[in-house]
């Protein structure tokens, strides 16, 4: 039996198209896009025509587009550049509990530079409420940063009415959309957004590149210096074959890869939760990313299960994928109000276009032995 | 990042269960931090020795806390209880070739909870309890009870993907 | 006839072993090096040998390389890193005229937060002389960063003597060694290196990768936060195909690559020295490196020469690759003190392992006839 | 980068050279700047009015620089004085399906030697000097003897590649 891969929150394959997209640019058109004769010219060609793919998936302008190493890259020039470089307007951030350490880190490193930064609470389904984010909202206030679809309980924000508010008292949106880029429409005109991070290996694209999107006008200052690349807003050789992957990637997603992953988690859903005792979703249930499954089993604990899993040949993660290298429950599961001992016991699985109901079949007959195994280890019950 | 031996351990557990009218019971760890090991032991008395004849274990917890409970009921068992209380966390992961960093607390815990039990039998019998079994069982008391106990590394290093 | 590539200094093809490499990472073995599950481990173990392949080219623990997003990233890695991190022991950083943007652009930006910088002068060969640099040294001193081999006129500095001083009076050695890598021996230990700045795209790797070498002890702050990857000195999902696509180009380069190219380079040299008049060798005639053929053609610009010969389907760059796109003739010519008319005229002809002896006749060839044109039209003589 | 009709001009110059016994020469740019332009005029009478019976140019400089010197040409070639002085930089580069922002001064200075050529005619021939004229001609001889004109841009961003 090959290997299941249910873990396509963390990270997905390279699709064929993708991969042949890349190809040319690695031992054949290699040009240095900076570079002025036929070779640096070719670069960047494919480097303006991904810009262009990549920001009509957003109704952006092409210009507004700055390419990046990653989701994790974007999301510390979204909040560091634009705080640093709005130090005058104000020191107040605003943004929520349950970020990706992307943003969180940057945060923590803004307060030691004298910043404020408000963590809004959510509700039980994740959800943050936008009266609470208005209330939150100060004169000094410079930006809002949330997370659209979260990467470990897949809930997706209500970004329509928060867009709505801070475009009305003046201060900057700007969404993590690693999780939900191509999965749910974003459209930063209607939404009101200011900056977006997508990346390119939780769509079926290659690591290491990612993107921004800053609206024009949109004070920002640079992380890395260097040449003039990316409207000197992103100082650094391009990586071509990356950009091009990106944006292929971008372009061939349909509303069928979507629909497709939403029936697997469906299942995937309705089964475990009839068939496993005190298991429980975790996350909204409607306002929830297409690829996100994500439950708690009572009385066991998250890291054992995902390893019993790995054994029969199942790979998923325990809440953040990585969450057992640390002792802490995750912040995420906590911030919904799920008590600690319930949270080590979270389990994410996370269906991606190319799983079969088959595999679903598989994975839940070995979930509910593996529970019950590790149940029967566990003194409680 | 495991051992093969902690694999081995994690797979297929020794002295999974739990012992009917145990002569000692010990608990450490707690709930919230993800980690409850129970362990139960029979003793046999032998040329006025203590023997630790059975011992089996209950465990909640990852990998590492599974592995560390069924050594600790290997290296325990047939052991006389003042040998049995001396196996420290060292002892056990060492025993599993090697733990990661991380998780060297897994270790401590079995460790308490061997002593715990070793703990509740001797008190049964009203037998003189020596000081560092004592103060080692003060300390996991108010570990097990509290809201957990502190991590060496509630700093490490956190790897998010996904 | 197929086209000539001879700008081998501003990015190179990927090897074919290179990319055969880096293959199985994008769709097969696609996983999360963070993930502890079958994928994960196999990404971490791919991860962690490219780490060691690395380590050994330049004499260091693999413990002390960090993977960044390339040779800017790791430049501004290093100049903030180290310049935010040690602001107690002083504000005072020391290095030259002929630095690439990457270093001088991140100098700018922490004379702005209080930082002084010293720019040493450079001789009519683009050597810095240890003498002047510890001259320059003073009790504030934090670090002083040299570029190892110059990008523009392939001058290598005598780091030896740097290093023994910089130890000795105890402030950071950091080089940029993106052009020299590979070609020139580097060893942290004998050379006495705190920090070295490294990058794939020109010893024929993927783009978008890089590396510092970070001597263990040696305190940085992170550019990038987030999660802990890269023992906390740089977040984000590590780019496993890139990482081990650079670590295959660092393995596979040979002693006899780096005396081809030599080869190529100076029969270059030789040819147009004596068969073009009025042209001149920039750089030093021996401290070069082996891919570095850069000359001034008087009377005559850059880039028109460069168009002609792209037209003739011989790719060079003037100076910098892409000067011809700024106005001010580059400040590494200025720095050797060339007069700002003749810097105009300059052309960078860089030659790679797999160029042949033929390319650089059919390249004189052109070229004699393009300066002979352009001359022409020249109002001097 | 360039358009088609650039890259014609810089490959195939018009009027490349300089004119035998010119009636006017004017000069413009300056090495230091890496532009440097000599155009030279030869004047015609015809119903009283000055023609620009032929033109030529010498030009050190980048491809831009190349091409607008010989669409000056092409444009100057037949007109009158008057009308000759009339082209802009705007006309130049439009006539060449128009220049990257970075190389608009290349234009301008193609404009700037036309002009100071029709200066130099109208000079040694004791012709009344439009003010204008006198003014752009001061403005270019400063430039050129300086050490450099201003760019517009001289912040404008630098690609660096290498
Ligand atoms: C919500 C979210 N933000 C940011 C990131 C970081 O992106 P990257 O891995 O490209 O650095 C991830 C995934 O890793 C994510 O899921
Ligand atoms: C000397 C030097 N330093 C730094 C860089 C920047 O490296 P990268 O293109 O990987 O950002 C380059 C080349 O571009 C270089 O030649």
């Amino acid at each position: 039996m090959e290997k299941i891969y249910l873990d396509n929150a963390a990270t997905t394959p390279v699709a064929r198209e993708v991969l042949d997209a890349m190809m040319p640019y690695f031992s054949e058109k290699y040009g240095n896009a900076s570079s002025i004769h036929s070779f640096g010219t070719e670069a960047k060609e494919a480097l303006e025509d991904a810009r262009e793919k990549i920001a009509n998936k957003l109704n952006a302008n092409p210009y507004e587009i700055v390419f990046t190493s990653g989701g994790t890259e974007s999301n510390n020039l979204a909040l560091k550049g634009a705080a640093l470089s709005n130090r005058k307007k104000g020191n107040h951030i605003i943004t929520t509990k349950i970020e990706h350490g992307s943003v969180l880190k940057p945060c923590k490193w803004l307060e030691k530079l004298g910043f404020d930064v408000s963590y809004l609470d959510v509700d039980e389904y994740g959800l943050v409420d936008p009266e609470n984010f208005e209330n939150s909202i100060r004169d000094e206030t410079i930006m809002v940063s949330v997370i659209h679809g979260n990467n470990e309980i897949g809930t997706i924000q209500d970004i329509d009415e928060i867009g709505k508010i801070a475009r009305e008292k003046e201060i900057y949106f700007h969404i993590d959309a690693c999780q939900s880029f191509t999965k749910t429409g974003i459209n930063v005109e209607t939404q009101n957004l200011d900056m977006v991070t997508i990346n390119s290996h939780k769509i079926y694209g290659p690591k290491g590149i990612g993107a921004l999107y800053i609206r024009e006008g949109v004070k920002v200052d640079p992380l890395i210096h260097g040449g003039g690349h990316e409207r000197k807003l992103r100082a650094g050789t391009e990586n071509i074959p990356g950009i091009v992957g990106f944006a292929k990637a971008a372009e061939i997603t349909t509303p069928g890869d979507v629909e497709k992953m939403r029936e697997l988690r469906d299942y995937l859903i309705k089964r475990i939760i009839n068939e496993i005792p005190n298991s429980n979703l975790i996350g909204h249930p409607q306002k929830r990313l297409c690829n996100n499954a994500n439950f708690t089993f009572k009385f066991i604990e998250g890291e054992s299960m995902l390893m019993l899993l790995d054994q029969a040949g199942i790979c998923v993660s325990t809440g953040s994928a990585c969450s057992s290298h640390a002792l802490k429950p995750s912040h995420v599961l906590l911030a919904t109000g799920i008590p600690p001992e319930d949270a080590h016991g979270s389990l994410r699985l996370s269906p991606g276009k190319y799983n079969t109901l088959e595999e679903m079949d598989y994975t839940v007959v070995n979930l509910k032995k593996i529970v019950g195994r590790l149940r029967e280890l566990s003194p409680f019950k | 990042m495991y051992s093969e031996k902690v694999i081995d351990h994690f797979t297929n557990p020794r002295n999974a269960g739990e012992l009917k009218n145990p002569d000692g019971v010990g608990l450490a760890g707690n709930p919230v931090c993800g980690d409850v090991m129970k362990i139960t032991i029979k003793v046999r008395k032998e040329n006025c020795k203590d023997f630790i004849d059975d011992v089996k274990f209950k465990t909640m917890g990852c990998a590492a806390a599974i592995a560390t409970s069924s050594m600790v009921t290997e290296l325990a068992k047939g052991k006389t209880i003042n040998d049995a209380m001396k196996i420290t966390r060292i002892d056990i992961s060492d025993a599993l070739c090697g733990l990661p960093q991380v998780k060297m607390h897994c270790s401590n815990l079995a460790a308490d909870a061997l002593n715990e039990a070793i703990y509740d039998y001797m008190s049964k019998r009203n037998l003189t309890i020596p000081d560092d079994l004592e103060s080692r069982h003060k300390k996991t008391i108010k570990e097990t009870e509290g809201t957990g106990h502190k991590h060496d590394d509630a700093d490490a290093p956190v790897d998010e993907c996904g």
